[in-house]
C-alpha cells in the first residue's frame, strides 16, 4: 500500500460563524453532539490509514491545541509521523512566502521527513466519510497530477455560493474550477497530489511570489497540469456560515443522513470526556433530538441536539435548538430557534425565540 | 527512578458464579455496570483519582478479555512508563504453575512485581464492588497512625452483620478482632476487602503464611488472624458513602437500579471524581419522534423509537418503534424488536430480541430476568427468569 | 503529602542569546550536551512530584512545543494533570490585564482545575537540582505567603548583574528584593505561594492596572507580606546571556560540577532522539569533553561539548567550543571558542577562531 | 475498529543456555547488545520501522524482565491503544495449562489473541537475531505471489550451510523442500526464522498440529513440512543484508566487533531506521584529559579516564586512570578500577572490576572471557575465560 500523509489547510478558512468563532477557528466548532468540526476530517483520514497529519493553523487556535492534544483520541501520539498543529511561529528574515504559502515553506520538514509518496490537502468545512484510499485509486488510474474532490449536489443551498465549483471534460478532466453559480459540481476544497510534485509547485509558486496555492499553482495553472476530478458520493454537508451550520445540524436528525455520515467500519472520533451516560429524570420529554453524553433533562425537548453535559430543568422547553456542552437551562425557560455556545446559564423562565432562518445566537459563558 | 509509595494490587480472579451466565466468558469485575461502566472501571478510577498510578490486575481465568479491556491502560490514566497497570495471570514457573490457591498466595506471587517498584506500602483491593473511594486519604490515616495494616470498613445494617467479615475495634480505631461471618455479630463494622499494609509487613506474613501447608492462603482467614495474633498494629478505617457489592443477578440489578434515583448515593457525573472507561466512539443518541423516555439513564450510540422507563441502556442499543423496556439493565449492542415487551430483565451484551416477543415478570419482587449474552429470543417468543 | 502544582513563566525573559535566540526562546536553547534549558526546570518539578504544569509563553515557543510534546519525555501526557504550552491566544476585548498578568488571567482555569493547593512558579534561567518538597516544609514552617528560593554566590560573575538579590532579615524574612551588586543573595526566579493567596493577588494586581506579578505584587508589596527566603545549596548557573552561556557550559567539564547537577535520585530528563552511542573512530582524539549520542569523531576535540549526532571529520581540531545537534565538521577544519548552532556545516580546512571572552557564533543551519 | 493487516508474533522464549551466564536471570532476547540496545531491540524497532504495529511477544520464563522492560511499548512506538505490544507468557487455563512445548504451540496457545484482531497475515519472529529488515516489502511479495505462508531466507556460506535450516527452492522462488541441517546441503538458502502465514492458513495447520501426539510442535520440523506435503505455495523470500545469530558468547563478541568496522554492515545511525531502545536518560558521555579512545562506541553516561580500544561501552560506564579496555564489550554501569587491564572480554552489567585487576586473554582467537552479572573482581586479581 503506497503512503498517504495529510495536510489539513486552514489559513483560508473564514470564520464565518459569528458568536462562534469570536474564540475560536472555524475547525474547533463544535458540531453533531460531540464533535468538533475538524473530527470529521482528521478521522477520514485515520481511517484511511494516513497517519501523519499536520494542521496549518494562524488564528484562533488555542481551543483546537486543547482539543486536538497531540492527536491522542486517534492514537497518533507517536514517534513515526503523528498529528502536529502548527502554528505561525516563523522569525526567518530571507522568507519571501507568503499567503498560506508561508506554512507550506516554513513546515517543509514535514513533507521532507515523510515517507509518503501521496500528500492529502483537506480543509476542515466539509462535513464527510470519504476514504481517500478510493482517491488514491483514482488518481493511480487516471495518472493525473491533482486529483481534487467533489460533491455533486442535488440542490444550490447558499453555502455553496461560496463554494468553488468544477467544469468536468472527458475523462474526468477537470477543465476550470470557478464560482459560477448553478454548476452542481462543488468542490470539497481537497486534494490529493504526489508529494514530488507538491513541493516543485510549491517552490515555483514562491519564487513566484504567490499568495494562496491552490488557486495561483493550481487553478490557474489548469491548462498545464491535468488536474483529476474524483466524485464523492456520501454524506456530506458544507458549513461556512452561521445559516449552513444551523441548517446542516438539525439535518443530522433525519436518521438516514445520520446514518450515512456515521459508520461503524469509518468511525469518527474525538477527544474522550468520560461523561456518565445521560439521565431522563421523570417528567422529561424528549423527542427527536440527539443527546450527547453527561446531560441531566428533565423537560421537553424537541428537534434538537444536546451536547455533553446539558441540564435541562423542570418544564423547561427547547426546540429547533442547538446547545453546546454544559449549558444550564433552568426550569420553565423557552428556547426556540436558538445555539447556545457552551457554558451558557438560562434563567428560570427565561425565554429566547429566533427566527428558523436566522437562530438566536449566544457566546459561550454568557448568563441570560 | 524513585520508588513508589503506594503500589495497588488489584485481585480481579473472581469467577462471580452467582452471576450465572453473565460471567461465563467474563471474570466478575468486567461485568458491565450502570450504562457505560464495567465493575474494574471504578477501582480503578479511584485509583487514579487518589494519585496511585501503579496498579497490578490479578486474573485467574483466561486473561485475554481483561487484558484486551485494560489494554495499555490509558482510559484510566494509568498508560505510564514507569508504573502503570499490569495484568498479573497466574503463569508457569520454572518450579511448575498453578491457581492462584487464594488471595493472600496470588499477591505472594506476585512479590517479584511489588519489589521493582519499592513501595513503601501495599494498597490491596478487590474488583468486586461498586464505590468511589478516595485511598489517598486512608493512605494518609494508616501512615499518620504508623498502622501494619489499616482496613478500610464500612457501617453495616445490624441485621445483615452477619453476612460479612466484622471488625471489633477499640475506641480509637485498634483492630482486636476479625469475625468471619459472625452468627452473633459483636460490631456492625464489616470489611470492605480494602487493606493497606506496609510493604515490609506484608512481605513477613505473605512468606510466613506461604510456608503454612494448613493456610487457605486467604487475607481474610489468615493473614489477618496472624497479625492480631502478634500483637501488630492494626487499624480500622471507617469509610463512609456508597458501596454495594454486585455479587448476584438481583443485586447487580439493584445497584444498577440505584443510580436512578432523583439524587443517587453514587454521582457519576462528579467531574471531580470522573468514573473512567474505556469508550466506544459513538455517536450521540438518538431519541425519535416516536420515542418516549423517563426515568433512565442511557449512553451514546443508542436508538430509541419505543418506550423506556425506569431503566438503563449501555452503548448501542436500539429500541424500535411500539417496544416497551421497563425496570431493566440493557448491556451494550442489544437489539429490541418492535412490538417487544421488557420487564425486570438484565438482556446481555449482543443480544437480538426479535419483534413482539415478550420477557421478564413485571411483578413486583419476582425473580429478574436474565438473557445471556448474544442471545436470540426469537420473534413471538415469551421469555421469564432463567 | 500536599500536593503542589507548577507554572513557567518565559514571560519576563529575555532571549539575549543573540543568535541562540533568533529563532527560539532561551527556554530552548540547547545545553549540556544533549538538554535544552527548560529540561531542568521541568525535571526538577516531576522530580518533586509536582505532575500538573502550565508554560506561560510568549515569543519564539514554536521549538519550545517541539520539544517540549505534551511532556511525553517526563511522562506528563496525561488525563489528569500533565503539562501545558500556553501561548497567547487571548481573544477577550473585555480583558483588561497587562504584562504577565495577562497569563494568569487568561489560564486562570488551570488554577481553577487543579487539585494542588501550592503553586511553584519558576522561570527556565536558572539551571540547577532542587527539590521543591523541600521548599514547601520550609515554607510550612515559615508559615510564610510566599517563599523566594535564592542562592548565596561566592564570586560576582557578570551576569548576577541582571538578577535580583535578597536582604534576608531575622527568621530568614526578605527585607527588599533589588538589583544592587554585591549583595550574594541571588534570587533564582522560583517562588512557591499558596493557591489562593496567588489568586488573590492576581486578581488584586489586575484590578491596579499592575503588569508584572512578581514585581508589583510581591516585591513592591514587601512590608505588607511575608516572604520567606530558602536557601538553595546545589550545584547552580544563571544562562542570561552569551557569555554566560558559554562559561557555564563549559563549567560542565569540571567534574564535580557535573555530578552535583545530574544525580541518580533526581535524573535530568529529556526527548529521547533514539540515537546510536557515539562513535570514536581511529585517530580520533577527545579530550575534556562531553559528548552526547550519535556522534561520529575522526579528529581532535578538547575542552568542548559535542551535542547529538555532530560529525567531526578526519584532522579537524576543535577546542573550548560547543557543537549543537548534527553539525558537520569537514576534515582539518579549525574551532576554538566557537558556538556552532545546530545543523551547520563547516567546510573542509576552515579556521574559525573566537575569543575566549567572546565565542563566535554561527547561527543555526549555516553553511560556513 | 477496523482488523489488522499484519500482526506480527515474536518468540522470545529461548533461554539461550549457550550464553552462559549471561542468560541466568534474563531470557535471551533481552541480552545487551551494540553499546546501547537489547536483542529484541531489532525485531520491534523492524515492525515498527515496517509498519507493524501489534506484536505478541511469546515469552517461556519467569515473564516479568522482558514485561518490564517492554512497559507499555513506548519506546518503540508500540503504545497503542489498539494494538500495541502484549507479553504473552503462558498462562494458566481452566484445562490446566503449562509450558510452550514448541514454537507452534506457543503459538497455537494465543489463536485467541490473534483472533482478536482478526488478521489476514501473522508474521512470525524469533529475538535471536541482529539485524534490520523491512517486513513490509517481504509482506508485499508475500501478497502479489498469494502464497499460503513466505519464508524469509539469506544466503549463507555454503561451508556453514549445514549448520541452517537450507529451504530448497524452484527458480521461481517455491520451496520444495526444508532441509534442517543438511549434511550435503543443495542450496545455501538458509531460513531467519522469519515467516509470514496466511492467518487461516495458520490456524487450520497449528489446530491439526495440535491433535498430532508425536508432533515436535515446531515450525522447521512440522508445520512447514506438513504444508509442504500438502503442496500448499510456500514462497523463499530473499532477504540481502546483515543478520547475526547471536546465541554464542563469541558470536555475541563477534557482532559487537562487526560494529567497529570503518563501515559496518549494519548502520546504527541510519535515521530512517532507527533502532529503538529503552532511554536511561544519561548525561552525556565524558572523555577526561587523561582519557584516550579509539575505534570505540560509546554511550551516554559514562566517564572514561583511562584508555579505551576497540571496544564497546554501554550507559554508566565508569574507566578510572590507568585502565586500559581494549576488545571488549562492558555492559551497563560496569565500574572500572585504576590501572585495571581488560582484554578480549564481556564484562556483565553492574560488576564491578577492582583497581589493578587483570581479565582476559589478549591473545587474537583465544576464548572470550565472560564476567557474570553484578560480578565482582577483587583488586590486583587476575581472570581468564571461565
Amino acid at each position: 500500500m503506497e503512503r498517504i500523509a495529510g495536510i489539513i489547510n486552514l489559513d483560508h478558512e473564514q470564520d464565518m460563524l459569528n458568536e462562534l468563532t469570536y474564540f475560536r477557528c472555524g475547525a474547533a466548532v463544535p458540531f453533531g453532539g460531540r464533535y468538533r468540526m475538524i473530527d470529521f476530517t482528521v478521522s477520514n483520514m485515520t481511517n484511511s490509514r494516513i497517519e501523519s497529519i499536520a494542521v496549518f493553523a494562524r488564528r484562533k487556535y488555542r481551543s483546537l491545541m486543547d482539543h486536538l492534544e497531540q492527536g491522542k483520541a486517534w492514537d497518533l501520539d507517536r514517534k513515526r509521523g503523528g498529528l502536529f498543529i502548527l502554528p505561525p511561529d516563523w522569525n526567518d528574515p530571507t522568507d519571501i512566502s507568503k499567503g498560506d504559502l508561508q506554512h507550506y515553506h516554513n513546515n517543509i520538514d514535514f513533507l521532507r521527513r515523510t515517507s509518503a509518496d501521496y500528500i492529502l490537502v483537506s480543509g476542515s468545512q466539509h462535513i464527510c466519510n470519504i476514504d481517500f484510499q478510493e482517491v488514491l485509486k483514482d488518481h493511480k488510474e487516471a495518472d493525473a497530477d491533482v486529483t481534487v474532490i467533489y460533491k455533486k449536489v442535488d440542490e444550490m443551498m447558499p453555502e455553496y455560493q461560496l463554494a468553488q465549483k468544477l467544469n468536468i471534460g472527458e475523462g474526468n478532466r477537470v477543465e476550470a474550477i470557478h464560482n459560477e453559480h448553478y454548476n452542481p459540481n462543488v468542490y470539497m476544497e481537497m486534494f490529493l497530489i504526489k508529494k514530488k510534485v507538491l513541493q516543485d509547485l510549491v517552490e515555483k509558486a514562491i519564487a513566484h511570489g504567490h499568495s494562496h496555492f491552490f488557486r495561483d499553482a493550481i487553478k490557474d495553472q489548469l491548462p498545464t497540469i491535468h488536474v483529476n476530478a474524483y466524485e464523492y458520493k456520501g454524506a456530506h454537508a458544507l458549513v461556512n456560515s452561521l445559516e449552513s451550520y444551523y441548517r446542516n445540524s438539525t439535518n443530522l436528525l433525519k436518521s438516514e443522513e445520520h446514518d450515512r455520515l456515521f459508520k461503524d467500519d469509518a468511525p469518527i472520533l474525538t477527544k474522550v470526556k468520560n461523561e456518565a451516560p445521560s439521565k431522563y429524570m421523570h417528567g422529561s420529554d424528549v423527542k427527536n433530538t440527539l443527546v450527547a453524553n453527561g446531560c441531566v433533562v428533565e423537560g421537553h425537548v424537541e428537534d434538537s441536539i444536546l451536547f455533553r453535559g446539558v441540564k435541562v430543568g423542570k418544564g423547561a422547553v427547547i426546540k429547533n435548538s442547538v446547545i453546546m456542552q454544559r449549558c444550564e437551562i433552568a426550569d420553565h425557560a423557552v428556547l426556540e430557534n436558538v445555539i447556545l455556545d457552551k457554558d451558557c446559564t438560562i434563567s428560570e423562565g427565561r425565554t429566547l425565540i429566533g427566527a428558523p432562518e436566522k437562530p438566536f445566537v449566544v457566546a459561550k459563558r454568557k448568563t441570560m | 527512578m524513585k520508588n513508589k509509595e503506594c503500589v495497588a494490587m488489584l485481585l480481579a480472579g473472581g469467577q462471580g458464579t452467582r452471576l450465572k451466565s453473565l460471567t461465563k466468558e467474563l471474570a466478575k469485575p468486567a461485568v458491565f455496570f450502570g450504562g457505560k461502566y464495567r465493575i474494574i472501571d471504578f477501582p480503578l478510577s479511584n485509583c487514579t483519582n487518589s494519585g496511585i498510578d501503579t496498579v497490578g490486575v490479578l486474573t485467574q481465568y483466561e486473561p485475554l478479555v481483561l487484558n484486551h479491556y485494560l489494554g495499555i491502560g490509558s482510559p484510566w490514566d494509568l498508560d505510564r512508563k514507569y508504573g502503570g497497570v499490569s495484568v498479573l495471570p497466574p503463569y508457569m514457573q520454572a518450579e511448575g504453575g498453578g491457581w492462584y490457591t487464594g488471595t493472600a498466595n496470588a499477591i505472594y506471587r506476585n512479590l517479584k512485581f511489588l519489589h521493582q517498584y519499592d513501595p513503601e506500602h501495599v494498597l490491596i483491593l478487590s474488583g468486586d464492588h461498586i464505590y468511589t473511594m478516595d485511598y489517598s486519604l486512608m493512605l494518609d490515616y494508616h501512615k499518620e497512625q504508623n498502622a501494619d495494616a489499616t482496613i478500610s470498613v464500612i457501617e453495616v445494617p445490624w441485621e445483615e452483620a452477619s453476612r460479612f467479615g466484622i471488625m471489633n475495634t477499640e475506641e480509637n480505631g485498634d483492630i482486636v478482632e476479625f469475625d468471619e461471618k459472625p452468627a452473633y455479630p459483636m460490631s456492625n463494622l464489616a470489611s470492605m476487602g480494602v487493606y493497606i499494609f506496609k510493604w515490609e509487613v506484608l512481605k513477613e506474613y505473605l512468606t510466613a503464611d506461604d510456608a503454612k501447608p494448613e493456610s487457605s492462603h486467604d487475607f481474610g482467614k489468615d493473614i489477618i488472624p496472624a497479625l492480631l495474633q502478634d500483637e501488630k498494629k492494626l487499624k480500622a478505617y471507617t469509610f463512609e458513602g456508597y458501596w454495594k457489592d454486585v455479587g448476584t443477578v438481583d443485586s447487580l440489578w439493584e445497584a444498577n437500579m440505584d443510580l436512578l434515583k432523583e439524587t443517587p448515593d453514587l454521582d457519576l457525573n462528579n467531574s471531580s471524581w470522573r468514573i473512567y472507561s474505556k469508550n466506544p466512539n459513538q455517536p450521540a443518541q438518538y431519541l425519535a419522534s416516536t420515542s418516549s423516555v423517563r426515568n433512565a439513564l442511557i449512553n451514546e450510540g443508542c436508538k430509541i423509537y419505543g418506550t423506556v422507563d425506569t431503566s438503563i441502556l449501555f452503548y448501542g442499543v436500539h429500541v424500535e418503534e411500539g417496544a416497551v423496556v421497563k425496570d431493566s439493565v440493557i448491556m451494550p449492542n442489544v437489539k429490541i424488536g418492535e412490538n417487544v415487551q421488557i420487564h425486570r430483565a438484565i438482556i446481555s451484551e449482543g443480544s437480538v430480541i426479535e419483534d413482539n416477543s415478550v420477557i421478564g415478570d413485571p411483578t413486583p419482587g419476582s425473580e429478574i430476568t436474565l438473557v445471556a449474552e448474544e442471545g436470540s429470543i426469537m420473534a413471538n417468543s415469551y421469555a421469564m427468569t432463567q
